[in-house]
């Protein structure tokens, strides 16, 4: 049989699976089988391109044996890092691992790109350019991942920015187009020229990255995965690959849609994550608040919980940080078998990376259906008898209701304010992500708990079983 | 006949594929996103097979170099994004006892 | 080159363009279903722009009749199609007054 | 400019605009533009092809001129008499008229499969081989839909069937495909086996159709718009024409997938609607059904509504049968005025189309907002005060629910008989659709109102006005 043939149809199959892969991803119900069946397009694509080792150019028949000995080692370091790596991080390390493999994909693309460069027999022009574009993405692609993933990881942590950092990064990227242009138009690339190219690309990558703050980094994450995306579908379009063009595309396409998801639900813009730095500017004098935060005893809260009739749970960044949510859980199934019914409610960017809070609860065992988006529950506050707002800030402020001047007005809310009784739990005064002072904090039917997530849950759970003892 | 994806053949593929992935991802409920996030990095893995291809027909010890590198992270990018997307959605389970919903 | 629409390329287009047909329709609310029903009709129509390709390609009388028969067939379709389902379209109103939801 | 480059450039531009028209389709609110804007590409399309006048083969050369102008005519033709016809046709004759346009679809794909057939360079046999599978399919398209359009137009009144009609069928079409088989073999198609290939698929969608009863038509004539969208992709293939591949293989999957949705709402296989007469051997004995129905004055069933706090309206396909949609409205609105919440329930398939209601309720002036889906309203049932069925009632019957040994049985159904009162409206005893009796209307908290819907609907008028009067 034609080894073209079998590559093409493997090719094919992969991109069919693909597909079919991310329409399981879209219900929990079949979402497991789904990374499995994209999983095996990916496989038997990778085998199956082994077979172009008979079609190769004449030039590289005589490495041909060297080049399958490195092919194999490649693959079999590579898969065995990022095997070895991806099963040993822990959940809360999530989106700087995703970071990291994300760079390493545009990486690949812009290695391709640099192939075709060197190639002695340079391709016709129109072709040169459409390579040379996906390796500038790619390789910003891959510093920019790799900075946010030392930013997330906490390898970085100070802030770089100085006066018209903009100017600069602007400068870098033009010289970079400047140099490819000058590969294009020059007809073969020299080693320099590419090597210049090459360098721009990836420092236009971490110049881009640094400026922007820790907790914005999701977004830059999700955004750069739409980058690797396209330079992947650019590189596929050089190479005549249509499965790399589609899997490149459909992953454009999403990568750019969460983008735009995760600045819709925290009420800003995509380019505003990106150039301007949030929080900095935001000190500003906000309304003033009456009133006082009342404070209440852990003890007392969970009493007042184990005898209600219907519990809603907020969960925020907070539980995150104190990695809570296992203790969290085991006071729920306390209460749930005290009779008292609860439901988790979820904002959509409660945490720090779009559904954050869902794999938090997820990993804690908590069933997602128990777990409800804010267009679900957010009528269901008024019929609570208690809404429990744990280590969560901003996606509980009123002001986004109601305060024209807030930061955060127009943001989509949990309105935990409807709740007959709130009890929030956090360690002090301290602001949530978009650095505003919450009215909720100070209204009548809230009580605040004080301390570590971590540690008023031990309380809480303490107090449940103490009641349960004594009865 | 050639197979050739180029002109305005591309351009349609591109254009399907670009519906085709809007229309599945935006049906993905919020509670996914993460899974979501790391599963379409994983599908871009696939670029694994492109580097193969340029190291294969590798000429030169530069092009040997370059093209390994890419096969190296091209793997890594695969089966990281396998590997994690996997544990994460094997975390969600629904209830035991449906009638507890 | 030339844009060739043949072989695994085809194919490509072919499973894409199902996959976008199958998402997007699958949205449609019952309450939308006639119009769909003929809106889809009037996208075939576009076969007339095929019939003229044959028509204007015609070399023997037979031809030039078939041709002919196709491009007022295909024309009808498209033209029918638009009007019937425009005019269906068209009732679909919401409430003057919102509150009477 | 290269005028095969303006023509790919409009084509590719159809496909767009098609693609965004049907995804506007999928929300009321944006409906209506959603087929201005699938009408562009269809009509930039049409313009641009005029543009291969510069490109004909040297066959065609000489008659250049004839075939310009015969194109222009069979142009203004075509469009002209469906302009004319599309204007006119009643809401009623909605389906026949859809089976109608859809059927000339097909017979253009089998055109351009003849045209190809007949030209003196026959093209490899492989594309021969497809450019015959869509001319068998775009041929039975033609004369399937138009024998549906006869039966639902009421020009052929009698259900043809025959014993060992199935083999009959079969026998045609094996001979058919037996007589394409030996074009491909034979090399250079003659007249007389084309004729006879084309004769014998004409032939096969007529017979294929006759057998099926009036009322399953509207399930065969999604099934033949999947049909023609599937001939019409493949002629695409063969004409090297991306965009009616595309159009072709997306309406063939929309076809496909609205036939499903329609055989699956009546509780039935696809193979079930085409092969066998249904209520032919529904006959059986049935349950026996306790109790008597309650038949109600119109004047006092009126009152009641007048007087209850929520009445939801459950249409069926008696109301399309008495043309009442205009007087139904405006008894609702009599309700309306008089402080009556009022909402339609609309099942998938009451009626005899998909969606058949709505589109009836809409030509009516019903805004869409007060047409509820099955799962939308179902629970609502259990808060109205009155529930009105008009013409309805299979869609209604508890027996789908309960009865296992019912021909509906395990059908979604409207949920008529948890509200507090039933209302029926129709005009005796006739079974529905499915030929099985309806427990409902026995029910204790079920009355009858005998006669036409619109008789009916124009006594309830007068009683609102008369007690307005009087009031
Ligand atoms: N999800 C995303 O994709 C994403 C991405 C980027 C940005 N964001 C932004 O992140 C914010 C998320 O809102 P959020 O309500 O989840 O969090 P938040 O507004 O950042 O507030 C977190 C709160 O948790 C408390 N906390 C911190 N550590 C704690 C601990 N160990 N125990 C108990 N409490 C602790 C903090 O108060 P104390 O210091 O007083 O304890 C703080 O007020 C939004 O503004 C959103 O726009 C989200
Ligand atoms: N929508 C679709 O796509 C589709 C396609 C094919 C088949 N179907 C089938 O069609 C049925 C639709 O259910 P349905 O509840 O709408 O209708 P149905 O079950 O067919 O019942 C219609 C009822 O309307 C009454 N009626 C007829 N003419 C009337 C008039 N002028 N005034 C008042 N009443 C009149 C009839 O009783 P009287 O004779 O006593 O008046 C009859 O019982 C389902 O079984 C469905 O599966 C639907």
């Amino acid at each position: 049989m034609n080894p073209k043939l079998i590559i093409d149809a493997t090719d094919f199959a992969a991109a069919l699976l693909f597909i079919l892969g991310l329409k399981r991803m879209s219900s929990p119900l079949t979402a497991r089988s789904g990374i499995v069946v994209a999983g095996w397009g990916v496989l038997v694509a990778t085998l199956a391109s082994f077979l172009e080792a008979f079609g190769v150019t004449a030039d590289a028949q005589p490495h041909l044996g060297t080049n399958l000995a490195l092919g194999v080692i490649a693959l079999v370091v590579g898969v065995g890092w990022a095997w070895w790596s991806g099963k040993r991080v822990p959940m809360t390390a999530m989106p700087q691992m995703v970071a990291l493999y994300n760079g390493m994909g545009g990486g690949a693309a812009a290695c391709i790109a640099a192939v075709e460069l060197s190639s002695p027999l340079p391709s016709p022009g129109s072709k040169l350019a459409i390579a040379l574009v996906g390796a500038l993405i790619g390789a910003a692609s891959l510093s920019g991942s790799l900075t946010a993933w030392a930013k997330l990881d906490g390898r970085i942590n100070r802030a770089f920015h100085a006066k018209g950092q903009q100017y600069a990064n602007g400068i870098v990227l033009a010289a970079t187009i400047f140099v490819g242009i000058d590969i294009i138009s020059g007809g073969a690339p020299t080693p320099a020229l590419t090597a210049a190219f090459f360098i721009g690309a990836l420092a236009y990558g971490v110049l881009m990255t640094l400026p922007i703050g820790g907790a914005d980094m999701p977004v830059v994450v999700s955004l750069y995965n739409a980058f690797t995306g396209i330079a992947v579908g650019i590189e596929g379009y050089v190479l005549q690959k249509p499965v790399l063009v589609i899997a490149g595309v459909v992953v454009g396409a999403a990568g750019t849609l969460l983008t735009l998801v995760m600045a819709r639900a925290m009420n800003r813009s995509v380019s505003n994550v990106i150039f301007s730095r949030f929080g900095a500017a935001s000190s500003g004098p906000g309304r003033e608040i009456a009133g006082a935060m009342k404070p209440a005893e852990a003890s007392d809260a969970a009493v007042s919980m184990r005898y209600a009739g219907k519990v809603i749970i907020i969960p925020g960044y907070g539980l995150a940080v104190a990695q809570a949510q296992y203790k969290l859980y085991e006071f729920v199934k306390l209460l749930q078998a005290a009779g008292v019914e609860v439901k988790f409610a979820v904002h959509p960017v409660a945490g720090r990376m779009p559904g954050h809070m869902d794999v938090l609860l997820a990993e804690a065992g908590v069933p997602y259906d128990m777990m409800h988006e804010l267009d679900e529950i957010n009528e269901e506050f008024s019929t609570a008898d208690v809404a429990l707002v744990i280590g969560a800030n901003d996606v509980v402020n009123p002001a986004a209701r109601t305060d024209k001047t807030s930061p955060i007005y127009g943001m989509p809310i949990l309105n935990a304010d409807h709740a007959h009784q709130v009890y929030v739990i956090k360690r002090g005064q301290g602001k949530g992500y978009s650095g505003v002072e919450n009215e909720l904090f100070f209204a009548d039917n809230c009580a605040m708990v004080y301390g570590d997530a971590q540690a008023v849950l031990v309380k809480f759970i303490a107090a449940l079983k103490e009641l349960g003892a004594a009865a | 006949m050639e197979q050739t994806l180029v002109g305005f053949i591309a351009l349609y593929i591109v254009m399907l594929a670009a519906f085709t992935g809007i229309e599945i991802i935006s049906r993905v409920p919020a509670i996914l996103h993460t899974p979501l996030m790391s599963g379409s990095n994983f599908v871009h893995g696939i670029v694994v097979v492109g580097a193969l291809y340029a190291l294969l027909n590798a000429a030169t010890p530069t092009q040997q170099v370059i093209g390994f590198i890419g096969v190296l992270l091209g793997a890594g990018n695969a089966a990281g994004g396998y590997v994690v997307t996997k544990r994460m959605l094997e975390m969600f389970k629904p209830s035991a006892n449906p009638a507890s919903k």
